[in-house]
């Protein structure tokens, strides 16, 4: 009978409860005083139960965390500080500083990479092909993808199908316009780094693709609910979306057509990198586990080790330690290979990680989401909405 | 049932065979309205996932079964499972509600005491606090009691008569049970057990059926309360089973999902289908004068 | 056997007192009838006795113990509703069996108890029939069953027989009685029958408007009513009621002029008393011809043929309605003018008040 | 009287002891606890902070998404509760006369209030009201150019109240065992007073079950004003487009979970509360004017 | 005025018949009542009429038309209900404006129709309460007032009087006949009341087991009763019915053997016989004493003082009972021997199978 129980809990497709589940037998086999049980959810359950469970004094050992999240929690005291175990029981120097500092929150590790991410261009390659477009470049621009878009919408000719979803409203994509302007979403210190016209300048720049019919009109964007299944090019509404480079499994699932991933847009001549590397996906242990080293035991052994790795293989996105990377990559599928390359591809067009987002980030996103919203509808100005944005934000902020 | 040549009220004439074709053409327009998901939710479950959301037509190009096969063992756990565990929580819960609801409600409409009007209001009270806020102080209740990751938090309260929807739904019609079979009762020598038993109890099997009905559906459909207390993949519920599909910032499983979720209206629908048959005609009025 | 006592007691519903300071004792054994008017009080009487109406005021005890306060299941009583209340979900034989098995009864002797009294009741066809499918008058010996299969202390019958046919009825009447006697229970019954109520009392109570007229014996009620109220009420057809002067009285006689005639009444009045009164002759005491004093002529309005029986309805000189019940079938129209007598010493005078002056 | 029966309350308390011991144990304490922690600020892991009236004070003063929920909330309610009804009374008469196949057009009226909330019916819900939708095809062949109905903030909220009226099945079946309690002999009555079905429908069916007919407008409003799940059908728990389908316990539970604003959650599950309390207390005082009991 | 005709008309309720094969004809404007033993099948006739009960077989015509399946609502049918089946959410006045109410008399009239039918049935004073604050008279006078504020074309009555005390009842049929007579309406009346039976009907319909055992006028009912049923059935206290053998017979006389007894009936026999029969003679044609026949000592079992009269239940020699009705107070005992006499041109005969023989 084992001695030492663990709760591991994660989110995420069938396909990858059972790269877990045989992980942890693996390990459990191994190990054979540990048991690990192993709980799966859907996203949007997941995080509801996670906080019941940890206000609770519940928690699971190992938690899935997400990037979003991590801050929430980590700043909360929630999670594990992996700092005193790194290079004993947790054996992820060959990460990288990078990769390893996506899981820090305020200099602590509180998150073990597990895959590396970052935000992409998805298109319907397949509408592309057939019309004659390229699918963007590191060196197209946003006004050169606004036309393209345009394009798009008058090439296909069909009604209610255009060229790009309106992405105005999409946080990682606004981020990114930011950093490319050369500011950010947040300081280091938790204060708001764009201003309402950097703000104005991204809704300006929708606005103008609205008119020109480049993108969907808002009530089909509205009907996006930040999920695969709602995406535009999922229902057939557009040809590109934005995205994250590990979900292009999960489109190309949804969808008939070959879908294919590129490039944010970026801000042309002068412009910096908007782009950048973050986690897909983290293992965080709780703090109050009560067997935390065996908890890090098995992260690392998720993380390091090459019977783990090869267990979970690319499920969670591509490794963040290049000995594992490497082992992996022959048993690459075509989607798989995309996505790898994209990401070698895009490690020389990527910023640094931003400092971590403070409290209430959530938050700003939805608001993001809403006046991007009012916009588009009508019911405010693109100025006057720019600095509502700017006005709500700040509010959120100071309550911390 | 006998229904359908009883319920003809004797001496009215029988509506026209075109009155009546009508009424039937009206009845099967809104069927078709209502059965309309249901149909596509079939539909779905035999189409690829790829042609489920940016398909327009409701026919599956190329019917195929394969999804309820996959979505059956999809899991670590089989769907078997799942129903198992639902299906005993389910009837748990239409004992408990039945049973422990009855009670209160009868108290409520039959006896008088002191307080009762401040503990009805109590538990109406109840009905009004979203349960989102109390989640996690009954959470750690729970966890106190040990009871996290067994069936007991999502049995036990129906057994304490949590859901005060049943109460009050019972109250109801146990006010409309003349109160001279109380009476006769008592004269027979009945205490109030007995009357609730033999007479109350009885002569609400409408509201009982009902009551019973709705206690399994919503059980049944109930993912909430599992998905918090249950931890343990072998103890999860339908429902919760079904959330593990879809993860709608990955890959989900679309086709498996709609699969189980039709094979999972199949016990409810029976339930629906057995129960509904308790919802006879009224019989508590006749045998007096009034 | 139990006694029944009354103190004082009130009822009022709402603001309504619908029984005013009601005194009664029913003795032990005793078969008692409630008569009075519809609407008098007399199934709220029983309800308080019973216990499943609250008493507003006053003390009812039985065997001499306080019963206020007593649950009305253990008061030991059994009663048959005037609306049935039969419990529409159980068939007839448990209708009657279930205070049995509620008193947990021997199955055996619940079988026999029923069977029993379904023959008395001529209902043993119906033992597995629900209320609904039964004729007002099953459903009433029903509910009459229900009662009878118990040994309780008291029985309370609220107009039990109302609904069945004339020879049921005296069946039923002769079954009660002889319950009465095997078991010798207390019972109070409550009738508008009159036959009812003169064969079966040991005493009939006379109420009106929730108080008591009178309490007596059949006879004693019929032969000497207190007042007016208890005259008119006891006795079908109804007695003659008719304005009258007295003019004189001594001892052992009093004279009275009733529709102009002067009537030498035989009879000591209890009292001094001059001027109006009530003089009232019962229809049954009244002939055609015969020997005895008579009103005068009257003109006859209505005849009923009863068949054994026939009554006249007709008017006297002075425009006041005299009934006459007459033996047989006998030939008399309307229009006619008849004129009847009477022996005066079956005669009675009210004062205006009602009370009894004889 | 029947404290007569039992010779004490103690009986009375008998009879409610599963559910006095289920209040007590499951519902008191952390309906109190939930209570303070409307008065704390607490982010579901640290401790609670006691802050005063300070969510109070800001959800009535500087809260623009409080009075957005407010708003959809009570349209929400304000359509829905009436509209369900009279669908679920309608149906249920029609279904009460003894039409061969009864049980069969039960189940299938049924039906939508099976599915619930499922993922299938919000999949399906907005394809049937997109722009491209069903519900436009048939719109268009009366000629009637539509919207996008769901994607649109100024009609995205009508949407869930049509959902809402099509999963009448609950009050439906609460309505039809209500129907079957009405004793048959006052139809017949009716009848030879010479009333028509209509009339008998409006002086005599409806003025008997009104007890039902209460039981489920007090329920179906307690449901609205909670209303929960529709908001997942369009928005993914967001309330948009622009905030037009922002339920109130949506607010509630995003403030909670999503934001870690238990405290204030708290203080917006209480308002709501009493809210909820004034509507029903409204409710049972006019009850007494209109609702027919038995005894 | 509406004639109702039945014809061949039948009822089953699931496998059991309760109405065979029963043919009737009311004629316009008649006052038709229907007895018979309880459970027999007159609520039933009368629900078939108003269109409350399905008609299994046979044809209901009224006025020449076919009604079978016309609603009850357009029949133009008035009828109480002996369960009276009071709307309880309606208070009393509600309760008797709703048929006016339904057929959009304007608000003065309806007023003024359920005042008066109020005043007629003295529950003006409860014209605000809801039924169940009623007693059981109060209601059933509720359900006679819901009937006769409108103009059917036919009213029914079933037992409309059995829960009202003797004066109401009186009063009662005396208003139920004017309005018969005002009116002039189609009336059939059920009731279990002899007195009513006799004295409201044109035509009475003697029902048993679902059968018409004999349609009549009063008199003709009780004076020549189609067969032994009819003859129990009608007259109150029943008829005594005695064993007895024909001897022999001849035109306008038959010699019949009771009790021992050979008794010369002066009477035309419809049909030859010979052997046992069934001798019949009401108890009020028998007196003590007397100079007619006599049936020979009787023992005095059971003595009923009524009051106005006094029933002796007896036995003969030879074992079988008789009932003696007498006039007045008669001071007999049980255990007493009494000899009583009768007219013989009273008597009836009756052959075993029932049918009457004279
Ligand atoms: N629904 C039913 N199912 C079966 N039998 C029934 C039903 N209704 C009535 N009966 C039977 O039909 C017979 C006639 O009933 P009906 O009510 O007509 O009697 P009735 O002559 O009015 O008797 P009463 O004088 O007691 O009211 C009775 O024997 C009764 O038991
Ligand atoms: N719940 C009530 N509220 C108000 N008044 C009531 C109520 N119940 C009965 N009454 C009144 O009390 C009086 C007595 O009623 P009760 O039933 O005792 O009469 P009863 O003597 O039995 O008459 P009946 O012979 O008609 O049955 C009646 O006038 C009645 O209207
Ligand atoms: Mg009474
Ligand atoms: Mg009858």
């Amino acid at each position: 009978q084992a001695e030492t129980k663990l709760r591991m809990y994660w989110w995420g497709s069938k396909e990858r409860a059972d790269r877990t589940f045989a992980a942890n037998k693996l390990y459990t086999d191994k190990n054979k005083n540990v048991s690990i049980e192993g709980e799966t959810l859907g996203w949007n359950d997941y995080w509801t139960k996670l906080a019941t469970q940890v206000s609770g004094r519940n928690a699971p050992d190992l938690i899935q965390m997400d990037y979003r999240y991590i801050f929430e929690y980590a700043r909360r005291g929630a999670l594990l500080n992996f700092d005193p175990y790194m290079g004993k029981v947790l054996q992820i120097e060959d990460f990288g500083k990078e990769a390893t500092d996506a899981g820090r929150v305020d200099n602590k590790l509180f998150g073990v990479n597990l895959g590396m991410n970052s935000m992409v261009t998805l298109v319907n390659r397949s509408v592309l092909d057939q019309l004659g477009f390229k699918a963007p470049t590191t060196e197209t621009t946003w006004a050169q993808f606004a036309e393209m878009a345009a394009e798009i919408t008058k090439k296909a000719n069909r009604p209610g199908f255009f060229g790009v979803s309106d992405a105005s409203g999409y946080e990682p994509e606004f981020e990114a316009f930011c950093r490319q302007r050369g500011k950010a979403l947040y300081t280091a210190d938790g204060k708001l780094a764009f201003t309402a016209e950097d703000a104005g300048a991204w809704f300006d720049m929708w606005d103008k693709m609205r008119q020109a019919k480049a993108c969907v009109p808002p009530d089909v964007q509205a009907l996006y609910k930040n999920s695969i299944d709602t995406s535009p090019v999922t229902l057939g509404k557009s040809a590109i979306d934005f995205a994250h480079s590990n979900q292009l499994v999960g489109f190309q699932a949804l969808n008939k057509e070959k879908v294919g991933i590129a490039p944010l847009p970026n801000a042309g001549a002068g412009g910096k990198p908007g782009q950048y590397l973050k986690p897909s996906m983290l293992w965080s242990v709780s703090a109050q586990s009560k067997n935390p080293e065996e908890a890090v035991k098995i992260v690392n052994f998720f993380v390091a080790s090459p019977e783990g790795a090869a267990a979970i293989g690319l499920e969670r996105g591509v490794p963040a330690s290049a000995k594992i990377r490497a082992a992996l990559l022959p048993e690459l599928d075509a989607l798989g290979k995309e996505t790898v390359d994209y990401i070698s591809l895009m490690s020389k067009h990527v910023g640094a990680l931003p400092p971590p987002p403070p409290k209430g980030a959530g938050e700003i996103e939805s608001v993001l989401r809403r006046v991007s919203e009012e916009i588009a509808f009508g019911k405010v100005k693109i100025a006057e909405g720019a600095k509502k944005l700017v006005a709500e934000a700040d509010d959120i902020l100071s309550r911390g | 049932m006998k229904s359908d040549a009883a319920a003809h009220v004797p001496g009215t004439p029988r509506r026209g065979a075109f009155g009546s074709l009508a009424t039937h053409a009206v009845l099967i327009g809104v069927s078709l309205v209502m059965v309309y998901p249901l149909l596509w939710m079939i539909a779905s479950s035999l189409k690829p996932d790829s042609e489920i959301f940016n398909s327009a037509s409701i026919f599956p190009a190329h019917p195929n079964l394969s999804a309820y096969a996959r979505g059956w063992y999809g899991l670590k756990v089989s769907f078997g499972k799942f129903f198992t565990n639902s299906a005993v929580i389910a009837v748990l819960a239409v004992i408990g509600n039945v049973m422990s609801c009855s009670l209160a409600a009868y108290a409520f409409a039959r006896l008088r005491f002191r307080g009762r009007n401040f503990w009805f209001a109590i538990m109406l009270g109840t009905l009004m606090l979203p349960y989102h806020v109390t989640l996690i102080p009954q959470y750690v209740l729970f966890l106190n009691l040990g009871w996290v990751d067994t069936f007991l938090p999502l049995v036990v309260p129906k057994f304490l008569a949590a859901d005060a929807f049943f109460i009050f739904l019972m109250v109801q019609f146990f006010r409309g049970i003349p109160r001279e079979l109380d009476e006769a009762a008592i004269m027979d020598g009945c205490g109030p057990w007995r009357i609730y038993w033999k007479i109350m109890l009885p002569l609400a099997v409408p509201a009982l059926a009902t009551a019973a009905v709705f206690s399994f559906i919503w059980t049944w459909d109930d993912f909430f309360a599992p998905l918090i207390y249950l931890n343990d993949m072998e103890s999860y519920t339908f429902q919760v089973g079904l959330r593990t599909f879809v993860d709608s910032s990955g890959q989900s499983d679309w086709s498996g999902l709609f699969a189980m979720s039709v094979v999972g209206l199949v016990p409810i629908f029976v339930m629906f289908i057995f129960f509904q048959r308790l919802l006879i005609d009224g019989i508590a009025t006749t045998g007096m004068k009034r | 056997m139990a006694s029944v006592e009354l103190r004082n007691i009130k009822k009022r519903f709402g603001d309504v007192e619908i029984i005013h300071n009601l005194d009664l004792r029913v003795e032990p054994g005793e078969f008692t009838v409630f008569v009075g008017p519809s609407g008098c009080g007399k199934s709220t009487l029983l309800r308080m006795i019973a216990g499943l109406e609250e008493i507003t005021a006053g003390d009812m005890k039985i065997d001499g113990q306080l019963m206020n306060d007593v649950a009305a299941a253990s008061r030991g009583i059994a009663m048959v509703f005037q609306s049935y209340a039969l419990y529409p979900h159980m068939n007839v034989f448990k209708n009657m069996a279930f205070a049995l098995e509620t008193a947990r009864f021997p199955k055996a002797e619940i079988e026999q108890r029923v069977r029993r009294a379904a023959q008395i009741l001529q209902i043993e066809h119906l033992l597995q029939r629900k209320p609904k499918q039964l004729s007002g008058g099953q459903r009433q010996r029903v509910a009459i069953g229900r009662a009878i299969v118990r040994n309780p202390r008291i029985f309370l019958f609220d107009e039990p027989l109302s609904n069945l046919d004339a020879e049921l009825r005296v069946q039923m009447r002769v079954e009660i009685a002889k319950l009465h006697r095997d078991l010798g229970t207390t019972m109070i019954y409550v009738t508008h029958d009159q036959v009812e109520a003169m064969t079966m009392a040991d005493k009939i109570v006379v109420l009106r408007a929730g108080r008591i007229e009178q309490v007596g014996t059949p006879l004693a009620l019929y032969n000497e009513p207190a007042n007016q109220f208890v005259a008119g009420f006891i006795g079908n057809p109804k007695m003659n009621l008719l304005k009258a002067e007295l003019a004189d009285a001594g001892p052992g006689r009093a004279l009275v002029n009733v529709a102009g005639k002067p009537i030498d009444v035989p009879r000591q009045l209890v009292e001094q008393h001059r001027g109006a009164v009530t003089f009232g002759i019962r229809p049954e005491h009244m002939e055609l011809g015969g020997a005895g004093l008579t009103l005068g002529p009257a003109r006859v309005q209505v005849v009923e043929q009863l068949g054994g029986e026939t009554l006249i309805y007709a008017e006297l000189a002075d425009g006041q309605p005299l009934t006459l019940q007459m033996q047989g079938q006998k030939r008399v129209l309307p229009g006619e003018t008849v004129e009847a007598s009477f022996d005066p010493a079956q005669c009675h005078l009210f004062l205006p008040e009602g009370r009894s002056l004889c | 009287m029947a404290r007569k029966v039992l010779g004490h309350d103690a009986g009375a308390y008998l009879f409610l002891a599963p559910w006095l011991i289920g209040i007590f144990v499951l519902t008191v304490g952390p309906a109190l606890g939930s209570l303070y922690l409307s008065f704390t600020r607490f982010d579901l892991i640290t401790e609670p902070r006691f802050v005063g009236l300070a969510n109070y004070t800001r959800i009535f003063t500087n809260d623009a998404k409080f009075l957005a929920a407010m708003k959809v909330t009570f349209t929400y309610v304000l359509l829905a509760v009436p509209l369900k009804l009279i669908f679920a009374l309608s149906v249920a008469i029609v279904l009460n006369k003894g039409l061969r196949g009864l049980t069969v057009y039960r189940a299938l009226f049924y039906l939508p209030s099976l599915l619930g909330g499922s993922v299938a019916i919000a999949v399906l819900w907005r394809k049937i009201f997109a722009k491209d939708g069903l519900f436009n095809d048939v719109l268009s062949t009366f000629g009637i150019d539509g919207v996008s109905w769901i994607g649109d903030p100024d009609y995205a909220l009508y949407t869930l109240v049509v959902l809402s009226i099509w999963q009448f099945g609950s009050p439906m079946i609460i309505f039809l065992a209500g129907l079957r309690q009405i004793p048959q002999d006052l139809y017949e009555a009716a009848s030879l007073d010479g009333a028509s079905k209509r009339r008998q429908f409006w002086k005599i069916t409806l003025p008997l079950l009104t007890p039902i007919i209460f039981f489920n407008a007090i329920i179906q409003t307690i449901e609205a004003f909670k209303a929960f799940t529709p908001a997942f059908i369009i928005s993914e728990g967001t309330g948009g487009p622009v905030n037009s389908t922002l339920f109130y316990t949506l607010y509630l539970f995003q403030e909670a979970f999503s934001y870690f604003r238990m405290g204030y959650a708290s203080a917006l599950a209480w308002i709501l509360l009493v809210i909820i309390a004034c509507f029903t207390a409204v409710s049972f005082i006019s009850a007494r004017y209109w609702v027919h009991y038995e005894e």
